[in-house]
């Protein structure tokens, strides 16, 4: 306590938003040592940057509560537009302590299967290099506020994420990779390009000033002003669109099943948990950042859209995946589009509710799918595989590793104090602000196809180990199930109850997000919703469809060789065509040109 | 006009006649070998008579030193990179003679020539 | 800037957008790998005169660097180890045509969106141009490389040395350690291995030269460190020399060391200088060339390596196919 | 001399540039390569009398980089030839694709 007062004057002085460039430089230093020490230091490497990193992360917190305004620090000392800013404000901030707290803990988890030891020194030093690197590339975008700036962070984040995929070197994981480098460097071009349009428009790159710029605009009458207006709006649709593919919004996912599905499972947990919530955080930041009147815009109509469809299909995809990760990873789409219905829902200058919302959705889904993945990967390990349909009864092997996923998925299912339920009672008080009543019901059922996946996996967990004489159960043969050390249970745990209890930390937390958004009032908005859940009444409204949902589940599990049952499946084979026909290269391709001509059209239009 | 302008005058048109005759000789000639002296032709001599004109007006002595510096690196480049050619273009067309793929031909080979039209 | 107001025939740049586009058209409508490549280092050559004619040198530099020669050798070589058949059908016209029509609403909509642009766009040549002097550069494209926007250059080179580092990873679990083996394409002609003994001298000079000019004029760290890639990549091509192993720490401290000085200084930048990445107002010049040293070697280290391919294992290669399976087997 | 140096390069660029029909035409990539080979060259030329025109050294610098650069495409060429396995009659296969290299290229699922 002594130090903590010895430090909180220089906290709150002037000085402290020098605590922006070691938050940067850290990572990259680290990032720049792992190959000089090699493979057998790269871990102690990475975990004890990931350690400072995050007390960095609580200070630069601590820093801007003290101050109750953002933090800017002029990288060389020279101020934008002609060089570049760093600034951090309360989304940033959560988003920094975010990215520490799991790549510490993920690092922590993967320490034993990522040494030399039991990967190799190619796996090992690439592995600890490319966290490193996904670290860096994150903290340089939440810090960021030049729009190339952005984008050098966010190619150092894909040129880290994407190898990830290939670690262990399987050829179909360098095809996944493959498929994802060349998305996601289709989304850095068109990106790119936005950026350079803007410079082109307003000679500067700083999204501070290029609102400035714009708000003068609009006083200016139309026929001098309009011009201006209208090509930021098509430079913001470019980079939006550049972002959505990068961010894998349905339906220009094609690259993220195989990659997420296909990846080693802290790979995995990294890559859906924060990497594609880093380009998502750049969309936050132009849409409600950059571009003023969002509301006024349709183009929220088209992202909001797209995020219905994205939680609907994504959901229906998950629950009819065969294997494990798979399913995990078609779970995440679906995640991510809860984050697009930010767009339709937002208000005012902040964002209001809604942009409360998404934050709490980026952490929420971070948390448990984090946990997901890993426990995925537990299991993969345990039985050498992790084919549904074969993992009969392995809840009885592994009841510990069963419980953790249940809370992980409830938190997904968004049942109250969740995160995920916080998510959803602030995306629909924001509707019923807006009178936009047709957005929660798609939240109310992407919650239920999700009980249903959750169910499905618990009914196949739990059902009674088939006749020996088949020996397709996982707990059917019994012998060769490798026990995984009870300590690999403790960060997936962690966060499942993280997650699980989101909505019962003190509202007054909340409001780390506040700072430097006025109006966005997210204590305030959390404690409301929070108040109403805890009764039993409000309870038992959101846990008893899910509970319904999970029974007609488990009850169709035991009987699905019927005609309903094969009715059923049919239409989910069609369903499965289609998301299959999307994942095509020149469907994707042309649906990306086509989002792009339809965001400038809405905008400008 | 000065001595040095006319000189650079007649070496200059003289380099860009040699282009327009390597582009003749690109386009109109029959098989791969004798396109190749064509362009060699284009290569050096009209490159170095550009060079040579030039010399008179570039600064002394690193604008002059660096002209011929060029000139040396691209005679030595274009000998070289036409050494390779011919050896890839003898090479093939033994090949085809023998029976090897006819589709990766340079020579005007007919199932060449019918693989490109297909794509073009 | 030079001067480039004089007599300048606009219309001459008519045919060379023309022939930019026909190529352009041309390369997306092909299908046969290696005839791409070759015109796509044509390509490569005509957007560098380009640049020329719109007064960027210095990406005209880079363009010619890359493009003419490291992008070439890498495309063909790749196309080379492909083979020439490709084993995915052609697109059916429907589908051609449905994207042809949506890039064309997407050029339509940039050409409307450019050309509605103010005139001349606002830009930052002024403030640049007036604290141009606290760096002491000529060049003020190197000024806002190196000072203005450094974090930018820092970042990239520091994609840079991580992509050698992904590239590396791509090796199989055995060749780590191994050198990497791409380059080896066969028995050198002896016309190949006599340009690899003379050129590659020019070619150091050359690479030198772009550095060292590009403090006051056009050029600098990348293009030279690019010319020194290639004249690695020739020799290695040539077999009179060996790319080094993945292993070797000199290598490593090559790829990395551009980066991680540039980090360095800006860090005691801090302490002796203003703020993070700025330079201690004696000590500029001397600082900023360290800097380009090092971050020309780390590039020529970097691309020349990216080049080189991952670490295979010596002896011939299985053929494709049993390559891709073994490829399954985690050891 | 200015204007004059100016048309000699237009000129010399032109006919280069006309040159591509043969990476168009082909027949054969050998052929596409000379057409680049040319263009290289007239490129260099045109550069250099552009760049004495208006006096810009930079340009010169340029044209040096492009010749110094001008085989490379050659010998890509040339050893790629090389490396597909029965191009030439070498006693052993010396390089197939190696394992690496994923051999499908992306489109299709």
């Amino acid at each position: 306590m002594t130090l903590l007062n010895a430090i909180d004057p220089w906290l709150a002085g002037p000085r402290s938003a020098e605590l922006l460039f070691p938050t940067l430089a850290l990572p990259v230093l680290g990032l720049l040592l792992a190959p000089l020490l090699g493979a057998r230091w790269a871990r102690l490497l990475a975990l004890a940057s990931l350690v400072v990193g995050l007390v960095l992360a609580l200070a630069c917190t601590a820093a801007l509560v003290a101050a109750d305004a953002p933090l800017v620090y002029a990288l060389g000392g020279w101020a934008a537009p002609l060089g570049v800013e760093l600034r951090l404000d309360g989304p940033a901030a959560l988003m920094l302590l975010l990215t520490a707290v799991l790549l510490l803990l993920i690092g922590l988890h993967a320490a034993g299967e990522f040494s030399v030891r039991a990967a190799g020194r190619r796996a090992t030093l690439a592995f600890w290099t490319l966290l490193l690197g996904v670290w860096a590339g994150l903290d340089g975008l939440f810090l960021g506020r030049d729009l190339f700036n952005l984008y050098v962070a966010i190619e150092v984040l894909t040129f880290s994420a994407v190898p990830m995929v290939c670690l262990k070197g399987h050829a179909a994981q360098f095809q996944a990779a493959f498929q994802y480098l060349l998305f996601a460097l289709l989304g850095s071009a068109l990106y790119l390009l936005g950026a350079g349009l803007m410079l082109g428009v307003h000679g500067t790159l700083d999204i501070a000033q290029i609102r400035v710029a714009l708000d003068a605009v609009a006083t200016h009458p139309p026929d001098i002003g309009g011009d201006a207006r209208a090509a930021t709006l098509a430079a913001v649709a470019l980079m939006s669109t550049g972002l959505l593919a990068k961010t894998a919004l349905m339906p220009l996912h094609l690259w993220l099943p195989p990659a997420h599905g296909g990846a080693p499972a802290p790979a995995s947990a990294v890559l859906s948990a924060l990497v594609v919530k880093g380009s998502f955080f750049l969309l936050f930041r132009l849409w409600l950042d950059l571009v003023p009147d969002l509301p006024q815009l349709h183009v929220g109509l088209l992202l909001g859209g797209l995020g219905v469809f994205a939680i609907l299909l994504g959901n229906l995809m998950a629950l009819m995946q065969a294997r494990l990760k798979l399913l995990v990873a078609y779970s995440t789409l679906a995640q991510i589009g809860y984050l697009f219905l930010l767009f339709p829902l937002a208000s005012g200058a902040s964002g209001g509710p809604a942009a409360t919302a998404a934050l709490i959705q980026v952490v929420s889904h971070a948390l448990a799918k984090a946990s997901l993945f890993l426990l995925a990967g537990r299991i993969l390990v345990a039985f050498g595989h992790d084919r549904l349909p074969a993992l009969d009864g392995f809840g009885r092997a592994m009841p510990a590793t069963l419980l953790v996923i249940l809370m992980a998925g409830l938190a997904l299912v968004g049942l109250p104090p969740s995160g995920g339920y916080l998510v959803k009672s602030l995306y629909a008080s924001a509707a019923a602000d807006l009178g936009a009543w047709w957005w929660p019901p798609a939240l109310e059922l992407g919650g239920l196809l999700s009980a249903a996946y959750l169910a499905r996996i618990l009914s196949i967990a739990l059902s009674p180990a088939p006749a020996s004489g088949t020996g397709t159960g996982a707990a059917a043969g019994g012998g060769h199930i490798l026990r995984a050390p009870i300590t690999g249970l403790a960060a997936p745990a962690l966060l499942a109850v993280c997650a699980l209890l989101l909505g019962l930390l003190p509202p007054a937390l909340f409001s780390v997000m506040d700072v430097a958004r006025p109006g966005m009032g997210s204590a305030t908005a959390v404690a409301g919703v929070m108040l109403s859940a805890l009764t039993p009444s409000g309870f038992w409204r959101s846990a008893g469809p899910v509970l319904t949902v999970a029974l007609v589940v488990v009850l169709f599990h035991s009987a699905g060789e019927s005609a309903w049952g094969r009715r059923i499946a049919s239409i989910g084979r069609g369903v499965a065509g289609f998301e299959g026909w999307l994942r095509q290269w020149r469907t994707a391709g042309a649906l990306l040109l086509l989002f792009l001509l339809i965001q400038v059209w809405t905008s400008i239009g | 006009m000065s001595l040095a302008d006319a000189f650079t005058a007649v070496f200059v048109s003289l380099g860009a006649f040699f282009f327009f005759a390597g582009w003749v000789g690109l386009v109109r000639f029959p098989d791969a070998l004798s396109r190749l002296h064509a362009l060699s032709k284009a290569d050096n001599l009209g490159l170095g008579l550009v060079v040579i004109g030039l010399l008179p007006q570039a600064s002394w002595p690193f604008g002059t030193l660096k002209l011929i510096a060029l000139w040396l690196v691209a005679v030595l480049v274009g000998g070289a990179s036409a050494q390779l050619l011919a050896g890839a273009i003898h090479a093939q067309a033994a090949e085809t003679s023998t029976g090897g793929e006819p589709g990766r031909g340079t020579e005007a080979a007919p199932g060449a020539n019918g693989n490109d039209k297909a794509t073009s | 800037m030079p001067d480039v107001s004089l007599p300048d025939p606009h219309w001459a740049d008519l045919p060379l957008g023309f022939a930019l586009l026909v190529l352009a058209l041309w390369l997306t409508w092909t299908q046969r790998d290696r005839a791409a490549v070759i015109g796509f280092t044509g390509y490569g050559l005509l957007v560098a005169i380009a640049w020329v004619r719109l007064g960027s040198m210095d990406v005209a530099l880079t363009e010619a660097a890359l493009g003419g020669g490291l992008m070439g050798l890498l495309l063909l070589t790749a196309a080379a180890r492909l083979g020439e058949e490709t084993d995915q059908p052609a697109p059916g016209l429907p589908a051609r045509l449905s994207i042809a029509l949506l890039c064309l609403g997407v050029t339509l909509v940039l050409a409307a969106v450019v050309l509605g642009l103010p005139s001349p766009a606002p830009n930052l040549v002024a403030p640049v141009a007036s604290h141009q002097a606290v760096t002491e550069l000529g060049n003020p494209v190197a000024a806002v490389l190196i000072a203005f926007r450094a974090v930018d250059t820092m970042l990239e080179s520091v994609v840079l040395a991580l992509a050698v580092i992904v590239l590396w990873s791509f090796g199989a679990d055995r060749a780590w350690g191994a050198r990497p083996r791409a380059l080896h394409l066969g028995p050198p002609s002896p016309a190949l291995v006599f340009l690899g003994r003379l050129l590659p001298p020019a070619g150091l000079i050359v690479g030198v030269h772009l550095f060292w000019t590009g403090a006051d004029h056009p050029g600098g760290p990348f293009q030279g460190g690019a010319v020194l890639a290639a004249m690695a990549a020739l020799l290695w091509l040539a077999r009179l020399g060996e790319p080094p192993r993945v292993s070797d720490g000199l290598t490593r401290l090559g790829i990395v060391v551009g980066p991680l000085l540039f980090l360095l200084i800006g860090l005691a930048g801090a302490v002796i200088a203003d703020a993070f990445l700025d330079y201690p107002e004696a000590l500029t010049k001397p600082l900023i060339l360290l800097i380009e040293a090092a971050k020309t070697l780390s590039v020529a280290v970097a691309l020349a390596l990216l080049v080189a391919g991952p670490p295979e294992l010596p002896g011939p290669m299985p053929p494709r196919q049993s390559g891709r399976a073994a490829k399954g087997v985690t050891p | 001399m200015t204007g004059f140096l100016l048309i000699a390069g237009v000129f010399i660029l032109l006919t280069v540039l006309l040159g591509l029909v043969r990476v168009l035409r082909g027949p054969g990539d050998a052929e596409r390569l000379m057409a680049v080979q040319l263009l290289g060259t007239g490129g260099v030329a045109a550069l250099l009398l552009l760049g004495s025109a208006i006096d810009l050294t930079a340009t010169t610098d340029l044209a040096l980089l492009l010749a110094l650069l001008a085989a490379f495409a050659a010998i890509a060429f040339v050893a790629g030839l090389g490396a597909n396995p029965g191009a030439f009659t070498a006693a052993r296969p010396v390089s197939a694709p190696s394992s690496h290299s994923n051999g499908d290229s992306p489109a299709g699922d």
